[in-house]
């Protein structure tokens, strides 16, 4: 059994054999990982559900297509026999083409949307996520892809003698510098002001001389490059297969709720409760893993429907 | 559910005792006690912000006090539902004109007469068949002479009509009570006389007590039985309309304002 | 006889000639599409009717389906029900309990909680039946054997293809003729005005929590028995009947069909089901064709078939008219 | 072209063939011209009696399988299949003079493959289906299959809820592949003769029905082989997962000595490349049931040597190409027309088509007129088919059966992904696979000491 090295203070165990540290520090990690994968797309959702009121189920395809087109870039490179600093470059590459590509769609489908009650955008996007998920298995086949340079590359390190692939930290520093990143431009830049504005009262920014139209490609922009980015700094992690986005959304709903629609606080400190709580369950009670999620959302929903960080209810939506 | 006959000829309808509202530190309502008699038009006046709409907002329960509580037939209704305090007989109609946009104005009152008749819960029965439902909105639209726009949805009939249409659903509903926010806003002055004619007749005919918030001072001293002034959430004077005319302070607080 | 009522009745008179005229795979898919007309019936009193959008109800499709099943199941041993009306019985009281339970949270929001709240409650529903492998089979689902029509056992074929066509025929037009009766009605009107405004509509009296709530237990009502009569026809029961991707499955039907309209969620149902068999036949990149279909009826054509039918109705009779004066 | 450079390319030529110029003109890239080598003489095999009266319309042949989702691989790999069979069996006249037409369409869920079945039987008038549907969808369709008549050879989906009790003993369904019984009762043996000494197993198993039924199975089997064995923990990740870590480091916690896995496709390269960052395999051994099915995205830096890995029916070295050219043949066709290597589906449906093939071909002999399909499928049961895994004997009840191959992983120069090693290459000859009493005689490739392949080939 496991060797007691050395208690925990803050140690909370449901069975009997308590975890030696270097494991609890894995799982932490594992639980870090995962919520920086949810956050990264969280992230987009809130976004263009804050400022627009769009609720973009089609998110984890564009997650996914930055998947896809990056394992194009890297692959293209390996072949190719690219220095290793081109292969890291096409992660934010891959992110931006996502961006460039999915732009296109603002204008035909997203700007109708802004006028239609929010939950037909639910349904909109809903189909969009159909569709997109089959032109990627069109144009990349149905098999899994996975390019492995840079995660071989980064190798692993040890944690108090446990073997940890160092790639995770790159999906870390990334999400954390995103995540600061986005504070300081809606915070402290003057766009970030007129974002946030405009999220408050649309018809107010735009009396006040805001180009509104622009605005909204602007905000599409950066939902669809977070979005990429997150497939993007995946990938070598993982794999790219057809359907994944719809994996992900789920859950990046999940957090949403349960940080409130449209705060990015909210994103951020759910994403570290679902990721967390999902690392330990899964040690300590491996048959339940996906339940926990749910359950954590539902009593949410029961006791705090507007989440950690949403606004008030008006009475109408009482 | 009616109310006991015996509580009818009682004097007060309805007594709010200490009501308070804050909204940060402004004192929307502040201790505020009022009375209201039976059969009585009474008129609240006062400055924007004086915490008119709130005072109506605390009665009618769409907005729920921080402190105090309201009698209704001495009955403490303070935590009662609109939808309970409404088929009880307190009935409201909003400033910003509040209808079923998408139904035809007759289906607007069939629905607040089918509430009246507490027939919405019978899911069989035909509406259009109910002789006494149809009977019922058709004797209200001549009331409120809105007849020849019976089948036009209510999204497109003229702003005063709206209005008119939104003072009907209340009265659909025979209330005991009817707390009327600016009923004449946005009317042209034309309209204005008409509706509230309208308004005054059904109040005289049908024996109920209004409680309405009004800008319009002329509208204000030529039909209201009482007038109560209010300024920063609480009641600066009240009484009978001449009375209150000649206050100075109201003069200098709400006349000055004119 | 009022116009409606006439295409009613046509309506009636072909569906039941219709097993006698078209191929026994024509006959199956059609009496499939009934199965899904009564649930998207029963989901258009929330979404059309009273304007909530739920974006989980397939949990009460599978709800329904699995009680089938589960009633069925060998382990019963005596127990075992076949005949199909003490199941459809069952099927009812268990998706009122469930409805009334989860009703009773759901309706204290709207718009986009309550569809997010719904959506929430069928993906633990999922999970659920992927979990409890010893109960509802995983991910495999339980079989689901020949119920008895009226006590009475039938081949397999005949069955399929045939009698049950008729005996799902017959629930729908009783589901239709309930669901029309309640539109007519006063409580139909109550919901419509909650529809159009939820804050007057409590302020003219009308206990709006209570009346969502009776019209969410009616469509969980409607959609267990749609899943129950779609399980023999299929024949076994998966937990993908619940998957959160075929609750998106009855919204498209209602907003193709025309949700502010009766018929709507009917012909939405036909044209929809129908739609998805035959392009899923023609190629496998299915979903771009559907999802474009459903992307033009939601943004440039939100009032759906019915919708378009009911303006086009007036323009028609005044045109008419107007030559014979 | 060496046989490497002609695989590794094929990321790159498939990608940008499809992704920037377009599917015509990238598959002329690079592809010689080469026509197909001619197939060996034992699958050109037809009837003696002249061929008069037999319908003229092409024999239909319908897929039902995942095209979309993250199984998509598996459509794909049926469909290359049926597309190469076909055409081999049309250049070589076809059956009785009739061409085989493929049609393919989307499983999807159960009341959509359901229909998809019916659609096919009474609309399409398809004369056989072949298809891998998974658990839910296989048994949805036993009874449809029974009653409409019409053959369906499924490939990889048979549960035992179906072979055991929804239909014990089908005349219409045939399992062209092995049930998912087999690889745990192996894993088990494999387990037992390669580890005797070890105590503790792990296991990280996709969460539905397969995953638990293999892990299951292992264990009973294992407790009948090696009693002292006993699972530690069991963790299951969900089914198309895109993070193992978490299972990883609580298996790795538990300090087993043998980890079992189940997962396969898409879900088994994520797990195989996070394994090899966290170290699961230097720390313990692997066995991996199904993760062969994604053969050719097993690259040589996911897939570590020293990797157990059980091929279900079929691998593509065995039976070895010099003693058996069919198979040599078909793995070389295989990679010209779609530059991979063939999994062990691709091999079921080659066997399943030639079975019904020369089942007709065998009665048309007797009766010299053409067979019902009730006659057809009776003719199927009990007997042997040649295909590239040699020749399968097919059970009263429809089980297509042959070896079982497995092996440890090595890195082998001549190919682009981690292949198994000829030394430990073992093939557990069907009479022991369902009933793990003792460990098997092994047939082994040439170095081995039992029974040789060359001795089960002479025995055809």
């Amino acid at each position: 059994m496991v060797k007691r090295t050395q208690k925990l203070p803050f140690l909370f165990c449901f069975s009997d054999e308590l975890m030696d540290s270097a494991t609890f520090v894995i799982i932490f990690l594992n639980g870090l990982y995962y919520a920086f994968a949810l956050f990264l797309i969280t992230i987009g959702l809130n976004i263009l559900y804050g400022i627009l009121r769009v609720l973009n189920i089609a998110h984890g395809g564009f997650y996914a297509m930055g998947a896809f087109i990056t394992w194009f870039l890297m692959n293209a490179a390996e072949q190719a026999g690219a220095p290793i600093y081109l292969v890291w470059l096409c992660i934010p590459v891959g992110a931006l083409l996502v961006a460039l590509v999915s732009i296109t769609l603002e204008p035909i489908l997203f700007k109708r949307l802004y006028k239609l009650p929010e939950e037909y955008s639910l349904l909109a996007t809903f189909a969009l996520m159909l569709m997109l998920d089959d032109v990627l298995r069109m144009v990349f086949g149905g098999d899994p892809l996975s390019a492995n340079q840079l995660f071989n590359y980064m190798g692993t390190i040890s944690i108090l003698g446990k073997t940890y692939p160092a790639y995770n930290f790159v999906i870390y520093a990334c999400a954390l510098i995103l995540a600061l990143g986005l504070w300081a431009f809606l915070y402290r830049t003057n766009m970030g002001r007129i974002l946030r504005g405009a999220a408050q009262d649309s018809s107010m920014a735009s009396a006040l001389g805001v180009n509104t139209s622009i605005l909204y490609t602007q905000v599409f922009f950066l939902a669809f490059f977070i979005a990429g980015l997150g497939g993007a700094v995946y990938l070598p992690a993982t794999s790219a297969y057809s359907g994944m986005g719809f994996e992900a959304i789920v859950l990046s709903f999940v957090v949403m709720i349960i940080g409130g629609l449209g705060s990015l606080r909210g994103a951020l400190v759910a994403s570290l409760i679902i990721g967390l709580v999902r690392g330990f369950g899964i040690y300590y009670v491996p048959r339940l893993e996906l339940a926990f999620v749910f359950i954590i959302l539902i009593v949410t929903l029961i006791f705090r429907p507007r989440g950690l960080f949403g606004r008030k209810f008006t009475r109408e939506e009482k | 559910m009616g109310i006991k006959s015996d509580t009818k000829n009682q004097k007060t309808i309805l007594r709010t005792e200490g009501l308070r509202k804050y909204f940060g530190e402004v004192h929307a309502v502040d201790n505020l006690d009022l009375r209201v008699n039976h059969g009585e038009i009474l008129s609240i006046i006062g400055p924007n912000g004086s915490g008119k709409t709130t005072l109506l907002n605390l009665i009618s329960n769409m907005v729920e006090p921080d402190e105090g509580k309201v009698f209704f037939y001495g009955k403490d209704v303070t935590k009662w539902a609109p939808s309970k305090l409404a088929r009880m007989g307190l009935v409201r109609s909003f400033q910003i004109v509040n209808l079923f946009d998408g139904m035809s104005v007759l289906d607007n009152m069939k629905a607040s007469v089918i509430s009246k008749l507490g027939k919405t819960n019978k899911p069989f029965i035909k509406v259009d068949k109910d002789k006494e439902v149809m009977e019922r909105s058709q004797q209200l639209l001549e009331l409120f002479k809105l007849s020849d726009k019976a089948d036009s949805t209510a999204r497109d009939i003229p702003h005063g009509d709206r209005k008119v249409l939104d003072v009907a659903l209340c009265f659909a509903l025979d209330p005991k009570l009817i707390l009327l926010d600016e009923p004449t806003s946005g009317v042209g002055t034309s309209e204005k006389t008409q509706v509230i004619q309208r308004i005054e007749e059904a109040v005289r005919k049908g024996d109920v007590t209004a409680v309405i918030v009004e800008h319009d001072m002329d509208v204000v001293f030529s039909y209201s039985d009482k007038v109560v002034a209010m300024h920063r959430g609480k009641i600066l004077a009240e009484g009978k309309p001449k009375d209150v005319k000649k206050n100075e302070e109201v003069i200098k607080v709400i006349m000055g304002e004119l | 006889m009022k116009p409606y009522q006439i295409v009613a009745l046509i309506g009636l008179v072909i569906a039941c000639l219709l097993p006698f005229i078209i191929s026994k795979y024509y006959t199956f898919i059609l009496a499939v599409t009934f199965c899904f007309a009564i649930y998207a019936l029963g989901y258009n009193i929330l979404f059309g009717r009273t304007g909530l959008l739920s974006f989980g109800h397939a949990l009460y499709l599978g709800l329904g389906a699995y009680t089938v099943a589960f009633l069925m199941r060998p382990s019963l041993g005596a127990y075992r029900i076949f005949s199909m009306e003490l199941i459809l019985l069952i099927v009812i009281a268990v998706s009122l309990l469930v409805g009334l339970m989860l009703g009773a949270i759901c309706v204290r929001y709207t718009r986009i909680f309550f569809g997010l709240i719904n959506l929430g409650f069928v993906s633990l529903w999922y999970s659920l039946l992927y979990k409890l492998r010893d109960y509802t089979g995983g991910s495999d689902g339980l079989p689901v054997y020949m119920p008895t029509l009226f006590g009475i056992e039938f081949g397999y074929e005949t069955f399929r293809t045939f009698v049950f066509y008729y005996y799902v025929l017959g629930i729908f037009l009783l589901a239709a003729f309930i669901m029309w009766r309640i539109y007519e009605s006063p409580f139909g009107l109550a919901l419509k005005a909650i529809r159009e405004n939820g804050v007057r509509a409590e302020f003219i009296g009308i206990p709006i929590g209570r009346y969502r709530l009776a019209a969410y237990v009616i469509s969980a009502i409607y959609g267990a028995i749609g899943g129950a009569l779609w399980a023999p026809l299929s024949g076994q029961v998966s937990p993908d009947i619940s998957s959160w991707l075929s609750s998106g499955d009855v919204v498209f039907m209602n907003i193709l069909g025309g949700m502010h309209t009766f018929a709507g969620p009917i012909v939405g149902a036909f044209v929809f089901y129908n739609l998805k068999v035959q392009v899923m036949h023609f190629t496998t990149y299915w979903s771009i064709i559907l999802g474009g279909i459903v992307i033009f009826f939601v943004i440039i054509f939100p009032g759906g078939i019915m919708g378009w039918v009911s303006r086009a109705i007036p323009k028609i009779r005044k045109r008419f008219y107007a030559q014979k004066d | 072209m060496s046989e490497e450079q002609k695989i590794s390319r094929r990321s790159f030529l498939q990608t940008a063939a499809a992704g920037v110029v377009g599917l015509g003109v990238g598959a002329g890239i690079g592809y010689g011209v080469s026509r197909m080598a001619a197939p060996p003489p034992e699958l050109v095999t037809e009837t003696t009696k002249p061929v008069k009266d037999v319908p003229k319309d092409p024999i239909k042949l319908g897929i039902i399988s995942w095209f979309t989702g993250p199984a998509a691989m598996v459509g794909e790999a049926v469909h290359n299949a049926a597309e190469m069979t076909s055409d081999v069996i049309n250049t070589g006249g076809g059956i009785l003079g009739r061409e085989i037409e493929v049609l393919k369409r989307d499983a999807g869920p159960t009341d959509v493959t359901v229909e998809a079945y019916r659609r096919y039987v009474l609309e399409d008038e398809v004369d056989l289906v072949v298809g891998d549907i998974g658990g839910s969808n296989a048994n949805a369709i036993t009874s449809h299959v029974e009653n409409l008549k019409v053959p369906w050879f499924l490939q990889c989906s048979t549960t035992q809820a179906m072979v055991e009790e929804i239909n014990p003993n089908p005349t219409f369904l045939f399992r062209s592949g092995e049930q998912n019984l087999a690889e745990p009762n192996i894993a088990a043996q494999v387990i037992a003769k390669e580890f005797p000494d070890a105590k503790k197993i792990g296991g990280i198993n996709p969460d539905y029905v397969y995953g638990h039924e293999a892990m299951e199975y292992t264990m009973e089997a294992l407790n009948k082989l090696a009693p002292n064995m006993e699972s530690v923990i069991e963790t299951w990740p969900q089914l198309y997962a895109t993070d193992f870590s978490s299972q990883i480091t609580a298996v790795l916690d538990a300090k087993p000595d043998v980890v079992i896995t189940a997962c396969w496709g898409g879900d088994f390269v994520t797990f195989a490349k996070q394994a090899t960052a966290y170290g699961l395999f230097e720390q313990t051994k692997v066995i991996s049931i199904l993760g062969s099915m994604a053969l050719n995205s097993l690259t040589k830096d996911i897939v570590p040597p020293g990797v157990w890995m059980l091929q279900r029916d079929y691998y593509f070295e065995l039976p070895p190409h010099n003693l058996y050219p069919l198979n040599k043949w078909f793995v070389e066709e295989y990679q010209r027309r779609y530059n991979k290597i063939p999994e062990f589906d691709v091999m079921q449906v080659f066997s399943a088509v030639f079975a019904y093939k020369q089942a007709i071909e065998k009665i048309y002999d007797l009766k010299e007129s053409y067979p019902e399909n009730e006659e057809i499928c009776k003719m199927i049961q009990g007997s042997q088919v040649v295909s590239p895994a040699g020749h399968r004997t097919i059970t009263k009840d429809g089980q297509f059966l042959n070896p079982l191959p497995y092996g440890k992983t090595i890195h082998d120069p001549k190919y682009p992904i981690a292949t198994l090693d000829p030394e430990t290459i073992g093939v557990v000859i069907p009479e022991y696979v369902y009933n793990p009493k003792s460990l098997p005689p092994v047939l082994e490739y040439p170095l081995g000491t039992g029974m040789k392949y060359s001795d089960w080939i002479a025995t055809w």
